[in-house]
């Protein structure tokens, strides 16, 4: 991630905006003049972190491109609460195709800018994690094995949230989704399954995989920012809270997607050829459990008998993150 | 141009011909000689300004192939068999999109058991798909047909799949006449996009649509099918002013002018039928047939005014609606709905099966003195049929149909029960 | 683009579908009371200036200072800063320096000779008796409404106690004389060597409107020691006030001070310079109950003063003082041992504390003295119409920041009783409390030190003991104010909204909601730093 | 119409060499169509491929049932496949081998057939000797140009240089001119015998 080269200043780079640093310091996000490219009357759920990541996102993918931006979209919450007929809250052009085609149909329209010489427009795919670790997979990994130009963006809120909350390859063990019901001896999501998609995207050496959350706005923008400054296939991963599917309050979007980076659970990196060149240090490390209480789909590991070794087992992730991606920095 | 080569070859000089800015290629028999030839002409620079992509799937390539032409790219792919069904989903999206992409599918079965032989039923299964559907009985018209394609999914902003028969066409050497480049240039105008993705212009493209709406979008999708049966005769006959012959159009009536009985079908196969025809002619038979070109958009009024002055009709497909029978018969059965005519179905030719000549001669006999069922499966071993019949009656156990059949065919060492 | 029908859709058509109705709740943006402004005796809008500062607009923030108080230069030196006690940012690392940023601006505005412009003249004229931090205060507000002031001090220098009573190694005098005469420089008219024994009189004798009395507590308090011998009980107010007359002050040998107050260190540090070989503070209590400050009792024992706590001075013998020791009761109250030791001692200064002499209040009907105290009402009137009363006279905290608070308020109430009005007390913010902020979004950045004069150099003389912050570290402590309660416009709501429903005004216009598409999800007011959002319920 | 049966195995050449008779047709003015016995066969396996030949358009789509002439291009599988099946009586029997029909035992089976329509070549021999790969399909279409007349040698060689380049096409043309050659002075010697 790039550093934001700034004395100090009363919010640092952690606020969207400052108005003590000069416009071209400050966030897309803060500037009055910025895209909004998903516009209001979007019928998201209240609290949506997926509008606001990919509004974050294409926002400033439209920034570095100039607006020469066209957009790719999987089928999904994203796409069903932003494009009802008869009104569309997309500001650039769009198209939504299927569930699980998103990279090949954003290849397609990379391929036509190119033979038409209009390299200058650049192309974004975006979908859940649904439409991206399970379903759409495969051309995911063929659009990265062909090096495409292509950004894949994708929006991870660890489950089928427009489906009614159904397990993915993304939901987080313990987790409880409507097919991980708290039954059983192991109640939620099992341990020891799912895949973390930024780690494969990686073992195809493309020139560049990261990780963000919605809580990190400048980290995240910095990182839209780098991956539009190259070619080839690149792979943007961002954390987005789902209030609904997590049993959340709304207005807890941001702090969860803090939560999760600040316990280790979800790392925030970016690599590039299949190396890790950065990592957040995480600032303010907490315990698991203070991300997990303000979740009812956690709520089976509280309560009067708290399910200590299941937090342990979620803790010892947390702590595996920390170790493998150097989380706390130099004094770890 | 005439020049002796191979089907897949000649596909792919037209298709080249057409100036495609956006090839994907997914390996699959029999198509793949199309691609291969196509991915040579973009790599040796032959086919300029064109983007050959290999996909990792049919699924991608109809989805590279969707994001390319809504781009606003001419966008050309090639599949067959279980690509076709693998791609499915795509193949709806296109239509439904209203993309005017190009397709090749080289007709093949579809497993299980897996069959790599010609029949129709790939095709055939996409037929609601929205897709316009052209079968050729040459491979001449394999390759008039896709530059007729690409005029007609442009003019309508709908995808075309040209079919031909796999291997029997795709992997035959004939003579051909190769267009020149003039030629198609003159036919084919430069794609103007109906709808683009551009940042000059942005729309939203493939929105949710409810029930208020989806009824008349699905009709729209009908009646720009319907407009197709229009522009379909009206392209093939500026098609022959330009080419000096006659490729495409709805149907392809041969000596049916007092035919009494009319053989339908569709594909390579009208050329044995015609063989036929002439023999029987020769022989005093009141015989003619009736190539469909367009299967879909269903010419049922062409084939009506075909078939109405007979006294019955056979149609021969190469293709099952399991538990039903026929598929081209039933469109065929609409077509003639309030005619009084004898309605024959033959389903021949699955998975490969040839479909001879002297089977044909005796299969027009027995129609001619309408001595055939309903439903005829021509060629059918039914020694093999009946045998596997008998035993199921007897044991109750589930298997493999295919593993059975093949044991009684002999063709496996296991000793049969 | 002849676009197909229902699929294809044109952009931004989205904004049809009014989703502000799917709210239960709304949020608004508010003002909230600032722990620092809320604590300011002097009634500083401190989150203000500081915001101002923060920006490098120092002038601006400087006369933000000025609409409360006249003195940024004197404060940021003798202000004790409760404000910096209450700060939020002490929870998160440390508080911010207020007080240094204030004797930055302070500074700035006497090197550049900022200017304080009069009111237009009502052609009223008020008398001040007094002029310490008080009643200055009183007379520079009085005169920035235009009224006439005459200010009547009995002695030879304005200033008061912060005069007479600070010493300069803690209030350099060139400072303190530039903000005082930054106010007769509006016009306001100080009368030196001007005692008033009569207020009534003198009242009649200038002809005026209004009055405000702030004598001041200038009366040290005696205490009758037996004594056997001949070791000199001084006044510590008496001492303070010779040191500043620059007369010679008998502080050598071994000094102890009795007290417990900032008086009694006053004393003891300038005995400290004045070559005293021991300069001991005596003190009945335990030193966390000393109402001297922390920072004075901290620098006095840096300097080499030391302590002698849970003791009461018995008995002044020959060269030594008699001590008894004393303990804590279970209410915290001293009570006697019958323990005694002795300390050898050269002077003794009592530093227990001073009265006001209010002889001249006492012809004045309506005007009620209780406890050495003028009694007054919240608004600080006294009982006769027209006369009001400040500073140590009244009960109050005694400290020159209180004392300017009440020259301010009392100014304010002359003015509308000038003008015939009522004042009307604005509506009090709810407090912006620790809880309502979001601190993840300020840096980490631990408080500036204020560079400090070794111990070495302060004790061979009366240099300044406490130095300036250079500009860059002002202004660095100015952006470690986190703008408790106020939009700081950090963009964090304009960004944080997944509907897009918060619209941005511009440059120091902060933002609206959009409630049109507002759904009420609460996002902006969990992620606002600086809590200056509220929810409430919307009328369903 | 005349029809062409060829047998092999795969990675012999069967369907090109097929394809190339038809290209050998089509230079000589005639309507061809070659298609292979379609399959996945690998190599090593038996292949079958058709060519037919007339002057009018070929729109027959069946498998050649009854060949006007055979092309074996592997006498192993004389004994495997009935590669002999539908051959008319008055059809041609083109063998690649060193052997003669009666060494192959074949003698008393070719008897019926007519002695100038018969002949073997050893393809794979000129095909080692002159392209360096066991190929005999290009040396065995010499072979059939002498033996029926139905193609030129000429025809031969033009659809090898659309098929193959440089130094292969060199090769392939003088095999397939030995063959010619070789068969040619064999036929003679029946028709004159």
């Amino acid at each position: 991630m790039e550093p934001q080269i700034i004395k100090f200043y009363q919010t640092g780079s952690f606020a969207v905006g400052n108005r003590l640093l000069d416009d071209s310091q400050r966030s897309v996000q803060a500037d009055m003049r910025r895209s909004n490219s998903l516009n209001s009357g979007h019928r998201a759920c209240q609290g949506c972190g997926e509008a606001l990541g990919a509004r974050y996102a294409i926002d400033a993918a439209m920034q570095a491109t100039k607006n020469q931006l066209i957009a790719v979209n999987a089928t999904g919450c994203l796409e069903v609460f932003s494009t009802p007929y008869p009104e569309t809250s997309w500001q650039l052009p769009w198209i939504h195709s299927l569930f699980g085609n998103a990279a090949a149909v954003a290849t397609g329209v990379a391929a036509a800018m190119r033979v038409k010489g209009r390299e200058e427009v650049r192309v974004i795919a975006q979908g859940g994690d649904g439409g991206t670790t399970d379903i759409g997979f495969g051309c995911l990994s063929g659009m990265f094995e062909r090096n495409d130009d292509v950004l894949y963006i994708c929006y991870d809120n660890e489950g089928y949230m427009n489906t009614g909350v159904q397990r993915s390859s993304a939901t987080p063990p313990a987790a409880r989704t409507s097919t991980t019901a708290t039954l059983g001896a192991d109640p939620g999501n099992v341990f020891g399954q799912g895949k973390f998609v930024p780690a494969i995207a990686m073992a195809h050496e493309i020139p560049y995989v990261a990780t963000a959350s919605v809580a990190y706005l400048r980290d995240l923008e910095a990182k839209v920012h780098r991956a539009m400054s190259l070619r080839g296939a690149r792979y943007l991963h961002i954390f987005v809270p789902c209030p609904l599917g997590w049993g959340a309050a709304s207005e807890d979007t941001i702090r969860l997607a803090r939560l999760v980076v600040e316990t280790g659970l979800f790392p925030l990196f970016e690599a590039e050829h299949g190396e890790v060149t950065g990592r957040y240090h995480i600032r303010n490390r907490v315990p698991v459990e203070e991300y997990l209480k303000l979740q009812k789909r956690y709520a089976h590991l509280f309560g009067k008998r708290p399910a200590v070794d299941t937090i342990g087992r979620i803790q010892a992730m947390a702590d595996r993150n920390i170790r493998r991606y150097g989380l706390l920095g130099e004094e770890a | 141009m005439l020049k002796q080569t191979e089907g897949s070859h000649a596909v792919a000089e037209a298709v080249a011909l057409c100036r495609p800015e956006v090839i994907c290629a997914y390996p699959i028999s029999p198509q793949t000689h199309i691609v291969e030839a196509l991915g040579e002409m973009v790599k040796g620079g032959d086919l300029a300004r064109c983007e050959f992509i290999n996909v990792e799937s049919e699924f991608a390539a109809m989805s590279v192939a969707i994001g390319a032409s809504a781009a606003g790219a001419r966008t050309y792919t090639a599949t067959a068999s279980q690509g076709l069904l693998f791609m499915a989903e795509a193949v709806y999206n296109a239509a439904g999109l209203g993309l005017p992409i190009v397709m090749t599918d080289a007709n093949r079965a579809i497993g299980a058991p897996i069959n790599i032989w010609n029949d129709h039923s790939d095709a055939l299964s996409m037929r609601d798909s929205g897709w316009i559907q052209l079968f050729a009985e040459t491979n001449q018209e394999a390759l008039d047909l896709h530059i007729i394609a690409f005029r007609l999914a442009e003019e309508l902003s709908l995808p075309v799949m040209v079919c031909m028969d796999g291997f029997i066409l795709t992997h035959a050497y004939e003579r051909v006449d190769m267009p020149a480049q003039a030629q198609v240039d003159r036919y084919l105008p430069a794609y103007e996009p109906r709808q683009v993705l551009d940042p000059r212009d942005p729309v939203s493209i493939g929105a949710m649509v409810g029930p208020e709406a989806f009824s008349e979008v699905r009709y729209l999708a009908h009646a720009k099918q319907l407009q197709a049966l229009d522009r379909i005769p009206v392209l093939a006959a500026e098609f022959a002013a330009i080419f000096g012959r006659e490729s495409g159009g709805l149907v392809h009536p041969y000596r049916t002018e007092d035919a009494e009985t009319i053989v339908v079908a569709m594909g390579s196969v009208m050329g044995t039928i015609k063989d036929v025809v002439d023999e029987m002619r020769a022989g005093g038979a009141a015989i003619g047939a009736l190539g469909i070109c367009s299967y879909r958009p269903a010419p049922l009024a062409a084939i009506r005014a075909a078939v109405e002055g007979a006294k019955r009709v056979v149609v021969v497909e190469k293709s099952l609606a399991v538990g039903l029978g026929g598929i081209l018969a039933t469109d065929v059965r609409m077509a003639m709905s309030g005619l009084h005519l004898h309605g024959y179905t033959v389903i021949a030719g699955l998975g490969g099966r040839p479909i001879l000549k002297s089977s044909l001669h005796r299969l027009f006999e027995r129609a001619g003195r309408d001595d055939l069922e309903h439903v005829t499966f021509l060629d059918l071993n039914w020694d093999v049929v009946n045998r596997v019949l008998d035993r199921e009656r007897a044991v109750r156990r589930s298997g493999s149909i295919a593993e059975n059949v093949l044991r009684d065919v002999g063709v496996t060492s296991t000793p049969g029960v | 683009m002849e676009k197909p029908f229902a699929i294809t859709l044109d952009v931004g058509s989205s904004l049809a579908n009014k989703t502000g109705s799917w709210r239960t709740h709304r949020p608004v943006y508010v003002d909230r009371l600032p722990p620092c402004n809320n604590q300011c005796p002097a009634g500083e809008n401190v989150q203000a200036w500081l915001y101002l500062a923060e920006e490098g607009r120092y002038e601006e923030a400087w006369r933000k200072i000025m609409e409360e108080n006249p003195f940024p230069a004197i404060m940021g030196r003798v202000c004790y800063h409760t404000c910096e006690t209450a700060c939020n940012r002490g929870a998160l690392d440390e508080a911010v320096g207020i007080n240094g940023v204030e004797r930055f601006l302070g500074d700035q505005a006497i090197k550049y000779q900022w200017r304080v412009e009069a009111g237009a003249p009502t052609g009223k004229r008020v008398l001040v008796v007094g002029a310490g931090p008080a009643g200055l205060s009183c007379a520079y507000h009085l005169a920035r409404r235009g009224h006439a002031v005459t200010v009547l001090e009995g002695s030879d220098k304005a200033g008061g106690m912060v005069r007479y009573s600070i010493p300069k190694y803690r209030m350099p005098r060139e400072k303190l004389n530039a903000e005082i005469r930054r106010i007769v420089d509006m016009g306001v008219e100080i009368r030196l060597n001007s005692p008033v024994e009569d207020l009534c009189a003198a009242i009649a004798h200038h002809g005026c409107d209004a009055t405000f009395v702030a004598v001041g507590a200038q009366r040290g308090r005696h205490l009758q020691l037996p004594s056997t011998a001949r070791v000199p009980v001084l006044d510590a107010v008496q001492i303070l006030r010779d040191l500043e007359r620059e007369e010679a002050v008998p502080l050598r040998g071994r000094v102890i001070v009795y007290g417990g107050g900032n008086t009694a260190f006053d004393v003891a540090r300038s005995a400290v310079r004045l070559g005293a070989i021991e300069s001991l503070v005596v003190y009945r209590r335990t030193r966390e109950k000393m109402p001297a400050h922390r920072s004075e009792i901290r620098e006095a024992l840096e300097e080499g003063v030391t302590l002698r706590c849970l003791s009461t001075i018995t008995h002044v013998g020959d060269g030594v003082l008699t001590a008894e020791r004393m303990e804590l009761d279970a209410k915290g109250q001293p009570q006697s041992t019958g323990e005694t030791e002795t300390i050898v001692a050269t002077t003794l200064v009592l530093a227990l504390g001073q009265d006001a002499d209010l002889g001249l209040l006492s012809g004045v009907p309506g005007v009620r003295v209780a406890d050495g105290l003028v009694e007054v009402d919240r608004n600080l009137a006294t009982g006769a119409v027209g006369i009001w009363a400040g500073g140590d006279i009244v009960p109050a905290d005694r400290n020159a920041t209180v004392a300017i608070g009440h020259g301010k308020k009392a100014a304010r109430q002359i003015d509308a009783f000038l003008r015939g009005e009522v004042l009307r007390r604005p509506v009090k913010h709810e407090l912006a409390s620790a809880d309502k902020m979001n601190t993840w979004y300020y840096s980490d950045a631990p408080r500036a030190i204020r560079p400090i004069l070794e111990a070495v150099r302060r004790t061979s003389g009366f240099a300044e003991v406490v130095g300036d912050y250079d500009e860059g570290t002002a202004l660095y402590e100015a952006r470690r104010c986190m703008s408790c309660g106020n939009c700081f416009e950090c963009d964090n709501c304009y960004g944080v909204c997944p509907d897009n429903a918060v619209i941005k005004l511009g440059p120091g216009k902060r933002f609206e909601f959009n409630y049109d598409y507002c759904k009420g999800c609460g996002v902006c007011i969990s992620e606002c730093p600086c809590g200056a959002i509220a929810r409430i319920p919307e009328a369903i | 119409m005349f029809q062409v049966r060829i047998h092999g195995r795969g990675g012999q050449g069967v369907v090109t060499g097929a394809e190339m008779l038809s290209i050998a047709a089509f230079l000589g003015g005639r309507h061809a169509q070659a298609v292979p016995s379609f399959g996945s066969e690998r190599t090593g396996a038996p292949v079958v491929a058709f060519c037919r030949i007339d002057d009018k358009e070929i729109r027959l789509r069946e498998p050649v049932m009854a060949p006007d002439a055979l092309l074996i291009q592997d006498p192993t599988l004389l004994h495997q496949v009935d590669v002999f099946q539908g051959l008319r009586p008055d059809g041609y029997i083109l063998i690649n081998t060193n052997r003669s029909f009666e060494e192959l035992g074949l003698g008393e089976f070719v008897a019926g057939f007519r002695a100038e329509r018969l002949a073997t070549v050893p393809a794979t021999e000129l095909a080692l000797k002159h392209v360096g790969r066991p190929v005999p399909n290009v040396p065995l279409l010499g072979g059939f140009a002498a033996i029926s007349g139905l193609i030129s040698l000429d025809a031969v060689i033009a659809a090898i240089g659309e098929k193959f380049a440089g130094k292969v096409a060199d090769g392939n043309i003088a095999a397939a001119t030995a063959a010619y050659e070789m068969v040619r002075g064999a036929t003679r010697e029946v028709t004159h015998a």
